[in-house]
């Protein structure tokens, strides 16, 4: 379901934190502070901070800091975190080598495991 | 929040968001209204962000020329993000005498309209970029291509116009465009009634259904196309890539991943379930794809697939501008996978036409009312 | 394509048990699992389950692991290991890659078991080497037989924190302190106070300001949190350590159900994204089912009861079940997992402060604040009693769901009855005969065998022991109160092992008369 | 080898491959066959597994079951191999990964 989301709505000025150079993606080196300038950038959506900023699009997928990003965002816009649509899921589950992706298997080997 | 402007933008992807920071940037009040929760969900954030001006429609490369001439270089001061543009090239690449034939056509074609393109050989090619298998052996390349991020170009035309005052409210579904008087001026979505003095359409396959409330039916068709993303490698090359078989199109980002997209062949029977969800067949042969032009990367991680959704026009190119039978409405759709690498100037343009200035370049053979039949 | 009736993703607890039920309906079975091992997060868990003989309490996890294994293997079920499911695509269809090539198979059901995936916090260093995460620090000690460090500091007092706290104290390793932000331990009280009498001291209402080093952590300073969780200035204390452990939550793995568009929510009870799915983890999409910790995280005996669902679910919605078995089969399980989710811990219950007991006895205070029950605050619970003669002293102060000490006790003295979450109570008509069975049985570690009147002026302590070196007969070393300080001299009197124990060693130790109380642990003396 | 566990008083002594010797950066280190080269690295005392590419920080094992991906390191000339998750064999050379090259920083 698509919620009325309004971008002009005040969410308050970006108050510079004390630990806003904490490291929060730990694959892409995104900080907190960065997370949260984001939000004050408009950008007020999970998905959308991921686009703008690479948290969670590293080797682990979002795996270790989709939940404290998910927090940080929450706070800065003053909702609590469940309100906020998680990123998509996609495909490849766990990272993937071109040549293994490439390779499928033929139809009647999958027995001979 | 604010129901009327001078300019009211159906669709939140990177051409509704360039519009409305060029209006923003004149003092013209926008509203952005956006179906899906998030900005920029469609094509914008899922090409392969190609900033190319070889191998287009000779109707649209002038604007593709202008872009890559006055303001990519430009775009990311502009914007206050790095959008990450590069403008080192596009290689095409063949690899048969049919490979040949298909690049020497879109070459000729883009040199008589004043593109520096050309053919070169496969050793000029692996001159160019050594990682390219032996196999090549002809490309055309035009070394004023290049690429960009399109999720950082987009959401920074975003931030830009929202800093300027435009309005973005996402989640708004729209249902149909009214007519007040004569002129295309009320825009209706399930929940609110907004108004403006231009309405400009530009929601990728959508736009279809929203301008036939207005009786104006765009021949177009919607594929579920698919691309993906690697680990992030060390540096390997700089070109945007593409073949002549499209069996794939490329780059390596800043980041140091590669982003491809590609085709199994089914894209137009592809079936989605209410997401733009990948099919398991594609990805898989997106690499063989690839790995037939780029051995080296045989062993480069794949991290991420998506899909999304190409709007198709009719005749390849997109429908923009004014419809003479609907004073106050605008086109902008059916950019056939294309749109990204002109999205700054159509944004420009359509700023142009709704503020009723003179266009920058002529937008005369992409009128919607173009469509004729074969015979 | 290659079909089968029912494909499960993830051989831990709840893929296994589900596997073995659809498996004896009949149903061509096919578990994948990414890892080298099957089991899941079973094989690193060494301490014995809670529950009742249905839930095979008493009994260690991994060796839980090792008999659903065979009981899998029996039914007929294909488990296919280091299969990483790589996406779950339209019809059921999942790829799997196995070696070096991807297969695609449709399920004519699937059910989801991926378990879960661990929590983090954020503080200054979290990033250096040796900030791991207690999931870690159970692979490399358990799995991998390496110390996850020597010096650690472990944070979060939930049961993953308490039950990994223990398991690095049995390796050899040293914890520092037991830290948690929270103002109350988390886990099961009997799990807080096995590692507090070894003298691990707990910090609650504190967290991690710092971990310290440049290349890697040498050292780490807490300090004390006020109620909204800010940093009280002055409250600061620095250990020197080589490893942080993070034990803060875990969170559903949902994101296959997610790929392919099962509907979600984001459950803050459930521990955050899950599908939304049916009693029988049904979800949205029809013929797609979930269970264990990807559909809300509970503990592992639930995770099997679950998965026994779902299987038996699938084995319905395929046709080799009628209504009526399906619902005759499902209550039966339901009524274990209904047994599970009762006490103190049930779900319903989290972060809720409860205060006294279904008895009507207060909670101890200093248990949930220290992580050991007061000297003056054990008496009041109904397992403590006096007599003369060795007798068991139960220091079981909550309700948990638990009751195997009422099988072990030969004489029968020890009773709990129905409601296995009850508090035990000594008969105390019925002699002991001291034979430490109900010590051993114990998954807590939470019963002693006392004798008060063993010689004059002397009291005997029998106590679980579980480390190494096994201490001799007749070595000399102190009583460790309840919270883990030096509090006399003892010696060791006998050294019982037993296979009926299973690895849980009885120490008895003889101790001043008054000591008797107060003594639970013992450390030899220093050399 | 003071890190390996020699004897647990639940799992008792555990089971091992064979003894192997593989490379990190350059020195001859052992381990056991099909063990996770993380656990092989753990053990020989080895902390730091990469430097991140933005900020050049240290990291080692997080997770040590294949999710987070901070082990990686460059494992036979292949960087972004998860370490934790890959068994470890006679002869592999085994680098420290800086960004995602096996290069220091100062070289590339």
């Amino acid at each position: 379901m698509h919620e009325i989301n309004d971008r002009s709505r005040d969410i308050g000025p970006f108050v510079p934190g004390p630990d806003d150079d904490m490291i929060i993606c730990r694959c892409e080196e995104v900080t907190k502070g960065e997370i949260r300038k984001a939000v004050h950038d408009g950008m007020f959506t999970l998905t959308e901070i991921r686009r703008y900023l690479r948290t969670g699009m590293g080797l682990c997928q979002g795996q270790t800091c989709a939940k404290l990003v998910k927090g940080i965002v929450a706070r800065e816009l003053n909702v609590s975190p469940a309100e906020l649509e998680p990123a998509t899921s996609r495909a490849p589950m766990r990272p993937i080598e071109m040549r293994v992706f490439a390779a499928e298997a033929k139809e009647g080997e999958e027995d001979e495991e | 929040m604010k129901n009327n402007a001078e300019v009211v933008i159906i669709g939140g992807g990177i051409i509704g968001c360039a519009t409305a920071y060029y209006l923003a940037k004149e003092g013209v009040s926008v509203i952005v209204l956006e179906k899906s929760d998030y900005i920029g969900n469609g094509g914008s954030s899922r090409n392969g962000g190609g900033v190319r001006q070889s191998g287009r429609d000779p109707r649209e490369l002038p604007l593709a020329m202008y872009a890559v001439e006055h303001m990519w270089p430009t775009l990311s001061e502009e914007l206050g993000v790095d959008v990450e543009y590069h403008k080192e090239g596009n290689l095409r690449l063949g690899k048969t005498a049919k490979h040949k034939e298909i690049l020497q056509g879109l070459t000729d074609r883009a040199v008589a309209l004043g593109l520096d393109v050309r053919m070169i050989d496969g050793k000029e090619v692996r001159e160019i970029n050594p990682y390219l298998s032996d196999e090549i052996t002809v490309a055309s390349w035009c070394p004023t291509d290049g690429h960009a991020n399109p999720l950082v170009a987009t959401l920074g035309f975003y931030k830009r116009a929202r800093e300027l005052g435009a309005e973005f409210i996402t989640g708004e579904d729209v249902l149909e465009i009214q007519k007040i008087k004569g002129k295309a001026r009320r825009v209706v979505t399930a929940e609110n009634v907004y108004e403006g003095e231009t309405i400009v359409l530009a929601s990728g396959y959508e736009s279809r259904s929203i301008a036939a409330s207005v009786g104006i039916d765009i021949p177009m068709r919607k594929e579920l196309i698919e691309a993906l993303v690697t680990e992030a490698e060390p540096k390997m090359f700089p070109q945007m890539l593409g073949t002549a078989d499209a069996d794939f199109y490329g780059h390596q980002t800043n980041h140091g991943s590669f982003v491809f997209g590609g085709a199994s062949g089914f894209e137009a029977e592809n079936r989605d379930n209410g997401h733009m969800i990948t099919s398991s067949i594609t990805a898989p042969c997106i690499c063989r794809g690839i790995m037939k032009y780029i051995p080296k990367l045989a062993d480069a991680k794949i991290v991420r697939t998506w899909a999304g959704y190409e709007d198709l026009c009719a005749d390849g190119v997109p429908v923009l501008g004014p419809v003479k039978e609907v004073p106050g409405l605008l086109l902008a759709c059916a950019f056939t996978g294309h749109g990204f690498g002109i999205s700054p100037i159509v944004g420009k343009l359509l700023s142009e036409l709704a503020m009723g200035k003179e266009t920058t370049l002529d937008l005369h053979e992409l009128r919607y009312d173009r469509f004729q039949a074969v015979i | 394509m290659k079909r089968y009736d029912l494909i499960i993703v993830g051989a831990g607890p709840s893929g296994l048990s589900a596997a073995v039920e659809a498996a004896k309906r009949g149903l061509k079975v096919v578990v994948f699992d990414e890892n080298e091992k099957p089991g899941g997060q079973l094989f690193k868990q060494i301490h014995k389950f809670f529950g009742s003989k249905e839930h095979k309490a008493k009994v260690r996890g991994f060796v839980i692991g090792q008999q659903l294994l065979q009981e899998a293997a029996d039914a007929g079920v294909k488990v296919v290991l280091n299969a990483t499911v790589i996406g779950m695509y339209l019809d059921k269809e999942i790829v799997v890659r196995i070696k070096d090539e991807v297969h695609h198979y449709k399920g004519d059901s699937i059910i989801i078991a991926t378990g879960a995936a661990e929590n983090m916090v954020t503080f200054e260093g979290w990033n250096l080497p040796g900030v791991i995460g207690a999931g870690a620090a159970q692979t490399m000690m358990n799995l991998h037989g390496v110390k996850p460090g020597n010096k650690i500091l472990m944070l979060g007092s939930g049961n993953v924190g308490l039950v990994v706290s223990f398991q690095l104290m049995q390796c050899g390793c040293d914890v520092v302190a037991l830290v948690d932000a929270a103002p109350r331990v988390g886990g099961y009280g009997v799990h807080a106070a096995k590692v507090a009498r070894t003298g691990v001291p707990f910090y609650l209402s504190h967290t991690i300001v710092k971990a310290e080093g440049e290349e890697y952590v040498t050292g780490v300073t807490i300090a004390e949190v006020d109620d909204h969780f800010q940093f009280i200035p002055g409250t600061e204390k620095h250990f020197d350590v080589d490893t942080i452990c993070l034990a803060v939550g875990l969170s559903p793995m949902s994101q296959l159900l997610k790929m392919a568009g099962c509907e979600m929510e984001d459950n803050p009870k459930r521990g955050g994204q899950v599908p939304i799915c049916d009693a029988y983890g049904e979800t949205s999409i029809k013929g797609i089912f979930v269970a264990g910790d990807v559909s809300g995280i509970e503990e592992a005996s639930s995770a099997m009861i679950e998965g026994r669902i779902a299987g038996i679910a699938a084995a319905h919605y395929l046709g080799y079940m009628d209504e009526e078995e399906l619902k005759t089969k499902v209550k039966e399980q339901e009524d274990a997992l209904d047994g599970l989710r009762q006490g103190m811990f049930a779900p319903k219950n989290r972060g809720k402060l409860i205060e006294k007991t279904e008895e009507g006895i207060d909670i101890s205070m200093n248990l949930l604040k220290k992580g050991y029950v007061a000297d003056d605050e054990i008496e009041r619970f109904p397992g403590v009693t006096h007599k003369v003669g060795v007798h068991p002293v139960m220091e079981c102060t909550q309700n948990i769901p638990c009751n195997p000490c009422q099988d072990a006790c030969p004489k029968h003295c020890i009773r709990i009855g129905e409601n296995i979450t009850s508090l035990p109570v000594v008969d105390p008509d019925v002699d002991c005969i001291g034979c430490g069975m109900c010590v051993a049985s114990c998954s807590g570690q939470a019963i002693f065998l006392v004798d008060e009147t063993y010689e004059p002026g002397f009291a005997t302590v029998t106590l679980p022991y579980e480390f190494l070196p096994l201490p001799e007969k007749g070595e000399k070393g102190y009583g460790m109160s309840r919270s883990g300080e030096k509090i006399c001299e003892a010696e060791v009197v006998s050294v019982r092992t037993s296979k009926a124990f299973d690895h849980t060693n009885l120490l008895t130790i003889k101790v001043p008369a008054d000591m008797a109380m107060k003594a639970r642990f013992y450390r030899k003396a220093e050399a | 080898m003071s890190s390996r566990i020699s004897e647990h008083p639940i799992l008792g002594e555990q089971q091992k491959g064979k003894l192997v010797t593989f490379t990190y950066d350059g020195k001859e280190l052992q381990g056991y066959e099909g063990e996770p080269i993380a656990a092989a690295l753990k053990a020989a005392g080895v902390m730091v597994h990469r430097y991140t590419k933005k900020e050049h920080k240290p990291r080692g094992i997080f997770c040590a079951i294949g999710r987070c991906t901070d082990c990686v390191m460059v494992v036979d000339g292949k960087p972004n191999v998860r370490t934790c998750m890959t068994p470890l064999a006679e002869g592999m050379k085994v680098q420290t990964q800086y960004g995602v090259s096996d290069k220091p920083f100062e070289e590339q």
